[in-house]
């Protein structure tokens, strides 16, 4: 039984492998997450970003645009992730008494 | 017009609940579950709202930021998704009305968190449905699988264990969807869903998306607990308290079923999943799997929980076969199911809720005729889900059944039409089972509460239960226009 | 053949990573490795994510003025980094939550053992 | 982009992740995932990711491994594997 | 909670570096649009200040910077900040999170946007520590009425 | 037939669905709880009734309430066959609900709220099951009646009784699926499933391989409620059941419902013409052939009483369906006929039976010596049932025997008259034991009864006469006979009988 699960993770290594020999070398300028647009037209996120972030946002850290404009809905899920952790932690190992504050 | 902003107030809302209700509460603990009421009152009538808005005008696209997609996020409400997240938080305002009195007898002192955990995971649900960014939907998807694992967590002795191995493979599913996305948007470039649809067909290479596609729905298998990957399911159901599963096991695992259909049929084609690549076959086989699986299993269970785990198990298995099948009827079966699944299985797990209210007990030999006499309502909403789990007119569950049944047929596959059909009559065995047991088994092992003289469940326990067995019949019989006026227009391009 | 290994060296590491973290979720039975294993296992989709934005002669995605006129090519693409920072974020909360119900199950169960507690579950 | 720097932090990160997982003494193991996620956090400044690293560093490897020794000082440092 | 340090010079050298920390936080947040941190990074920063008081000098003394009891609100309070700020947005009558038309006169869509994303990152940053302490302090104290 | 549109078959169904709300409303007191029950059942059968003058005018009604499946609506449509049963049935529901109440009373049986409740709603989904003008109207009667008459079979909730029900369920249910399977696979065939004359399935592209499965589920999925041979082995074991239950269940409501199912799907879903060019019409005869005569031979060796009535019924059911599978207009007016006959004679046997339970709690042949000096109203409807059954003029048994037997002469399988003939010596064979110890044999165990209460000696005495006058004059009160004619002649070309020449042969 272990075996076949030993098995069965190196088979899933053995895929990702495969997975990644299709990939583009990485750090080519033209690969499809750095093209200005994509091959069906619509514009490339990435490159939209770097070109445009200082312009629509005045801000030069083009990671800290993207993580509060551009895709501040995402930020806003991370932080109530994080804010959930906290909630489930205290419900998780606090209990309230009657009358307690915490 | 302010109603446009409708996509997003519906987990805004949710998460400005969870946000106010938390300190509040440690504040002053009364006020929270008013908070938390409203909070989910507010997108229940914004979901119900759009749903109308949307069957009115069409397809609403909302850019937050007033980014335009592929550079921002954007939430796509079109008929399905508005269709499921009405699910979602109709349920849930719901339970939160029946939960109030459950939770201060079987948690007590915990309230206040457990009322913010539940609204995050409404929040949480309530985005993967309506956003339009594969990322998004990962971060709602973490929100909606912590707070799903602190429902869990917080049952009887053996829940944090459950819960722990819920997390562990959750967390496995998650980071499988994580790096399926990757793959997918090196080859793509883009995380936005309908974008990807259109670059998706041009790509000339087609071996990297078929492992992302492949581990993408390895990942939302996890969370749905379709056949294989259902391991964590019986456990985290059974152990929850009653009001968790009450939450949990209608809803979670059907967002999770509607996200397979989005990345199945929305950002991959019908043609590229069911011609070109054989996606729908298997899990369509597998859910036939699941469907015999989980109902022979629930037939082993003595506990009711568990059964009711199992059950789930089968259930999905339906969803999943509807989803597999890949023609309209199918798909009509699957997002059908969707919601008789849901309103049964809230029905089942409150009145789960009120028999443990009332006796403390989950165990099934317990079952008697005396508990029927107390809890009479309770016991004929039981009925009725039970009806309809078995697939008897005019229950809302004879009629996915039927669409299934006419997809399998028309797909000629006649061994899921058997599976479906023996499945039936296996849910007959474990509901039957109980239902004789409520209407005929006279021995009293129960301790009864005489002197209160309270026999039914609290009003505001007994009515949301009551509203979910009324519904299951309501929506059996009405079921034509659920499907011909929102689920046929969300039918995908390409289905034949 | 070279070009190639250098541009997809990086990623048999990460696989192993990957492997290594899975292998620690699934087959290690203490449930603390196991959270490790998770931590590991996350943080190589990260490192995959990262890896995969890097981008050669660029520099980091903050504006340089002195780059004079933008071009993409100049800078890593950032939006990996964002996402990946969200991930992190969901990293640490999870190994929270999982940490706390750690206590829980120590405090009720009194081991940390898979085999243990499904022994005392019964 | 160096690539032997790349190499060593690599080969250190797989040395870690495995020592991590086969440490029988728990805080030890945490101690190892720090070390892990130090030098992933380094990696990602060697890439170019330098919030990411910033994040891991201050998260990875200080605030997780905090949050780790609370929760190994309620529970126990031994493991049988 | 866990057991404070015994060590004097370990208490001493933590309190002494400890507003440092906290300095250097506050400056990762400001200056996260130019150069690498935020919200984020200076939040962790700032829950690992307080995590190291009260490792270091033990529960009480350092209640007197965060105290136990405000964690949870506070996190909430961080977040709220943040949702609230995307409500802002459309009430001045935009889409959520639409910094641009924030409801404050006078400053060009650009800078209006800047200006958006720091108050973005205040509460991110206010949530990230509140709740970093908040979780850290529920494991330390690790005690539950059971 | 024109059809116009009209509400009343929809309220003929809903009308004991609000009864059974009603009698649960009211389940502490028990005489507003019958009066109810009673209520429903007249304004039924005066709905049901209102539709025969028009219907006769060649006026009909058809009317659809709601969309119930996406291409399927919930209609209903009054044609002869479906108004011949629902006159049946809801005449036979008034006769009841006197009985039960007298049964139920006598014995003062516990949840009596349950059972009239059931009743109600088993009626309702009979009338459902009558009028339904589509295959997924029908199906969905269909189930609901498997499922509200369970709580009549478990009633007693004895071991024994549990048990039972457990078999009805898992045998009817089964069948279910099998029928909804058949079912769906007919609507993705044709996307129609609305009952026509010509049959649903004419004309359809399939191959005949694929017709013999599709016409085996669909008479399978129909067939266990009409118990044919060997699907039957519920209904024996369901005679746990109170007596007016197997009264209704077995006389009228849910075999019935299950051979006018099988009519349904021999007439209108397969056709006369399909079934003729198929040759799959010898499959149905053979097995209800061999029903007939084993069910006979098994009659023969039961001793309790109700087991016996059972096996004469699985018989009887099958005389209508081998009448209907000879392919013939005037067999198939004989079997249509003897769907009434057999309803008014056996639920008259039933009743008997339930008498003398109540009165002695007796329920084996062998003990009934002398009864019929103690109580000869009640047996001497027996013995009139008895003959009726058996085929003696002038009862309406003998009519419906004798057009079944002309129209297998008229066909071109004449043998199979022998199977009639030889059941009819059967029938006498099982029956006139039962009326002979009865009346001619003495013994002194019955002295002190006497017959039992108004309540249900006056219903007996009803199914009783109304047999006789039936056999004397077919077409008396409920212009049965010229429905019948109607759906015959509509079908299959048969030959017209002359109402008084019948009635004349009768006499």
């Amino acid at each position: 039984m272990k075996l076949i699960s030993y098995i069965l993770l190196l088979a899933f290594g053995i895929l990702l492998i495969f997975a990644t020999s299709e990939l583009p070398s990485r750090g080519h300028p033209e690969n499809p997450i750095n093209r200005d647009t994509s091959i069906a037209g619509t514009p490339g996120a990435a490159a939209h970003y770097i070109r445009n972030a200082e312009k629509e946002t005045a801000t030069p850290n083009m990671v800290t645009a993207i993580l509060a404009d551009y895709r501040g809905y995402d930020t806003l899920g991370e932080t109530t992730v994080i804010f959930c952790a906290g909630i489930v932690v205290f419900l998780i190992l606090r209990k309230q008494k009657d009358g307690s504050k915490i | 017009m302010i109603f446009q902003h409708f996509p997003i107030v519906i987990p805004i809302s949710l998460l400005l609940g969870a946000m106010i209700s938390a300190p509040v509460g440690i504040w002053k603990r009364k006020l929270t579950y008013p908070i938390a009421l409203f909070a989910s009152f507010v997108a229940f009538f914004f979901s119900s709202a759009g749903l109308i808005y949307v069957l009115n005008t069409g397809t609403h696209h909302y850019y937050l930021g007033n980014w335009i997609p592929p550079i921002g996020i954007e939430y796509v409400v079109d008929p399905l998704s508005a269709f499921v997240v009405l699910i979602v938080n109709g349920i849930g305002f719901f339970v939160m009305i029946y939960s109030h009195r459950s939770l201060a007898k079987e948690i007590p002192g915990k309230e206040v968190p457990f009322h913010a955990v539940v609204l995050l995971f409404l929040a949480g649900l309530s985005g993967m449905v309506v956003t339009g960014d594969l990322f998004n939907l990962y971060v709602f998807l973490e929100i909606a699988s912590l707070s799903a694992y602190a429902l869990v967590s917080v049952g009887e002795k053996r829940a944090p264990v459950a819960a722990f191995r819920y997390l562990l493979l959750g967390t496995i599913g998650a980071s499988f969807y994580l790096l399926g996305l990757g793959f997918l948007y090196l080859d793509t470039g883009s995380l936005n869903m309908l974008d990807n649809a259109k670059i998706i067909p041009l790509l000339e290479e087609r071996g990297l998306i078929i492992i992302s596609l492949t581990l993408m729905l390895v990942g939302i298998g996890l969370k749905m607990a379709m056949f294989p990957m259902h391991l964590w399911l019986p456990d985290a159901y059974s152990y929850a308290p009653s009001v968790g599963s009450a939450y949990l096991a209608p809803i979670a695992t059907k967002v999770s079923a509607y996200v397979m259909i989005r990345i199945l049929f929305t950002v991959f084609h019908t043609e590229f999943v069911s011609e070109y690549y054989n996606f729908t076959d298997v899990i369509a086989w597998l859910s036939a799997v699941g469907i015999l699986w989980g109902s022979i299993m629930a037939i082993a269970q003595s506990d009711y929980k568990r059964m009711l785990a199992y059950s789930s198990v089968s259930q999905i298995g339906y969803i999943g076969l509807g989803i597999g099948l890949a023609n309209p009827l199918g798909f009509i079966g699957a997002v059908l199911h969707i919601l008789n699944h849901a309103l049964m299985k809230a029905t089942l797990f409150l009145v789960n809720g009120n028999i443990f209210y009332r006796f403390g007990i989950t165990s099934i030999p317990m079952f008697d005729e005396n508990l029927r006499k107390k809890l009479p309502y309770t016991s004929a909403a039981f009925t009725i889900a039970a009806l309809s789990m078995i697939g008897i007119p005019p229950t809302a569950g004879f009629f996915s059944k039927w669409y299934l049944v006419l997809a399998s047929v028309d797909k000629n596959n006649w061994i899921f039409v058997v599976v479906i059909g023996l499945s039936s009559l296996l849910n007959l065995i474990y509901f039957f089972r109980i239902i004789e047991k409520l209407y005929i088994t006279r021995k009293s092992n129960l301790t009864l509460d005489e002197e209160t003289k309270m026999n039914e469940v609290p009003i505001s326990m007994l009515v949301p239960t009551l509203l979910f067995a009324i519904l299951v019949i309501g929506f059996g019989v009405f079921n034509a226009y659920i499907v011909d006026y929102i689920i046929k227009l969300a039918i995908p391009d390409g289905m034949i | 053949m070279t070009d190639y290994f250098i541009g997809h060296a990086a990623y048999y590491f990460i696989i192993t990573l990957l492997l290594i973290g899975l292998w620690g979720m699934l087959f290690k039975k203490n449930y603390l490795k196991k959270l490790i294993g998770m931590n590991i296992l996350q943080s190589s989709i990260i490192l995959f994510y990262v890896v995969s934005a890097s981008k050669y002669n660029a520099t980091v995605p903050v504006l340089d003025p002195k780059l004079g006129e933008i071009n993409p090519s100049q800078y890593i693409n950032p939006l990996p980094h964002t996402l990946m920072l969200t991930a992190i974020v969901v990293s640490v909360a999870t190994t929270g939550v999982a940490l706390a119900l750690l206590i829980v199950i120590y405090k009720r169960f009194n081991t940390l053992d898979e085999n243990e507690i499904l022994e005392k579950m019964k | 982009m160096i690539w032997q720097i790349e190499l060593i932090i690599y080969i250190l990160l797989v040395a870690s992740a495995v020592l991590a997982l086969r440490v029988k003494d728990l805080l030890a193991s945490v101690v190892v995932l720090s070390v892990y996620s130090f030098g992933s956090a380094f990696l990602f400044a060697v890439l170019g990711a330098v919030d990411v690293g910033f994040t891991e560093a201050v998260v990875g490897a200080g605030i997780t491994g905090v949050l780790f020794l609370a929760a190994l000082y309620h529970t126990t440092r031994k493991s049988k594997d | 909670m866990v057991q404070k340090s015994n060590s004097i010079i370990v208490a001493l050298v933590s309190r002494f570096m400890v507003p440092f920390i906290q300095l250097f936080a506050m400056y990762v947040i400001a200056h996260g649009h130019y150069s690498p941190g935020g919200g984020f990074q200076g939040g962790a920063l700032l829950g690992a200040s307080i995590l190291l008081l009260r490792l270091t000098v033990g529960e009480q003394p350092s209640n007197l910077v965060f105290h136990t009891r405000y964690g949870t609100q506070m996190s909430g309070f961080g977040v709220f900040i943040y949702a609230a700020v995307g409500v802002a947005a459309m009430i001045g009558g935009g889409l959520y999170l639409d910094y641009a038309n924030l409801p404050i006169a006078g400053i060009e869509p650009a800078k209006l946007r800047s200006l958006g994303i720091l108050f973005v990152e205040i509460g991110v940053g206010i949530g990230v520590m509140a709740t970093m302490i908040a979780i850290f302090d529920d494991l330390a104290r690790g005690h539950f009425h059971d | 037939m024109n059809y116009n549109y009209s509400l009343i078959p929809f309220y003929a169904v809903i009308v004991s669905l609000v009864g059974a709300i009603l009698i649960l409303i009211s389940s502490r007191k028990p005489n507003l709880r019958e009066f109810w029950t009673i209520s429903a059942a007249i304004i039924k059968f005066i709905l049901v009734f209102s539709l025969v003058p028009e219907f006769l005018k060649g006026n009909s009604v058809e009317c659809e309430i709601i969309s119930i499946a996406s291409g399927v609506s919930l209609a209903f449509r009054v044609d002869g066959l479906g108004l011949f049963f629902a006159i049946v049935a809801s005449g036979l529901w008034i006769l009841t609900s006197f009985y039960s109440i007298g049964y139920m009373r006598g014995l003062s049986e516990h949840k009596q709220t349950r059972y009239f409740a059931s009743f109600a709603i088993a009626l309702s989904a009979t009338m459902g099951v009558a009028f339904a003008a589509n295959l997924v109207t029908f199906v969905f009667f269909y189930e609901i009646l498997t499922i509200s008459t369970y709580p009549l079979v478990i009633h007693k909730e004895t071991p024994e009784a549990i048990s039972a029900g457990r078999k009805y369920l898992a045998y009817t249910l089964s069948a279910g699926v099998i029928l909804i399977i058949a079912i769906a696979w007919i609507f993705v065939l044709t996307g129609n499933v609305e009952f026509n004359a010509n049959g649903i399935l004419k004309g359809v592209n399939i191959s005949s391989a694929q017709l013999t499965i599709l016409f085996i589920l669909l008479i399978i999925g129909t067939g266990v409620k009409a118990a044919i041979i060997p699907l039957h082995s519920w209904l024996p074991t369901a005679m746990v059941a109170p007596t007016p239950v197997s009264a209704l269940l077995h006389a009228v409501a849910v075999v019935k419902a299950g051979v006018f199912g099988v009519l349904r799907i021999v007439v209108y879903v397969m056709g006369f013409d399909l079934l003729k060019t198929s040759g799959l019409w010898i499959i149905l005869a053979t097995f209800s052939a061999a029903t007939i005569v084993i069910a006979s031979l098994i009659a023969f060796s039961q001793d309790n009483l109700k087991k016996r009535l059972a096996y004469s019924t699985i018989a009887h059911l099958s005389y209508i369906i081998l009448g209907a599978s000879l392919l013939n207009g005037t067999a198939l007016l004989g079997g249509i006929l003897h769907l009434a006959a057999h309803a008014t004679l056996k639920i008259t046997l039933f009743f008997v039976a339930g008498a003398i339970y109540v009165k002695t709690h007796i329920e084996n042949i062998s003990e009934l010596d002398g009864i019929g000096y103690q109580m000869p109203l009640t047996m001497g409807a027996f013995a009139i049932g008895a003959l009726g059954l058996a085929g003696i003029p002038p009862l309406n048994g003998f009519i419906s025997k004798f057009i079944l037997i002309n129209g297998t002469l008229s066909s071109a399988h004449s043998a199979i008259v022998l199977i009639y003939l030889l059941s009819g010596l059967l029938n006498a064979g099982y029956f006139f034991p039962i009326v002979y110890r009865a009346f001619f044999i003495k013994s002194e165990r019955f002295t002190k009864i006497r017959e039992v209460s108004l309540f249900m000696l006056i219903p007996i005495l009803i199914t009783a006469g109304l047999s006789l006058l039936l056999g004397l004059f077919p077409d008396l009160l409920f212009n049965l006979f010229h429905i019948a004619q109607n759906v015959s002649s509509e079908i299959g070309k048969s030959i017209i009988v002359d109402v008084n020449k019948i009635s004349g042969a009768g006499l």
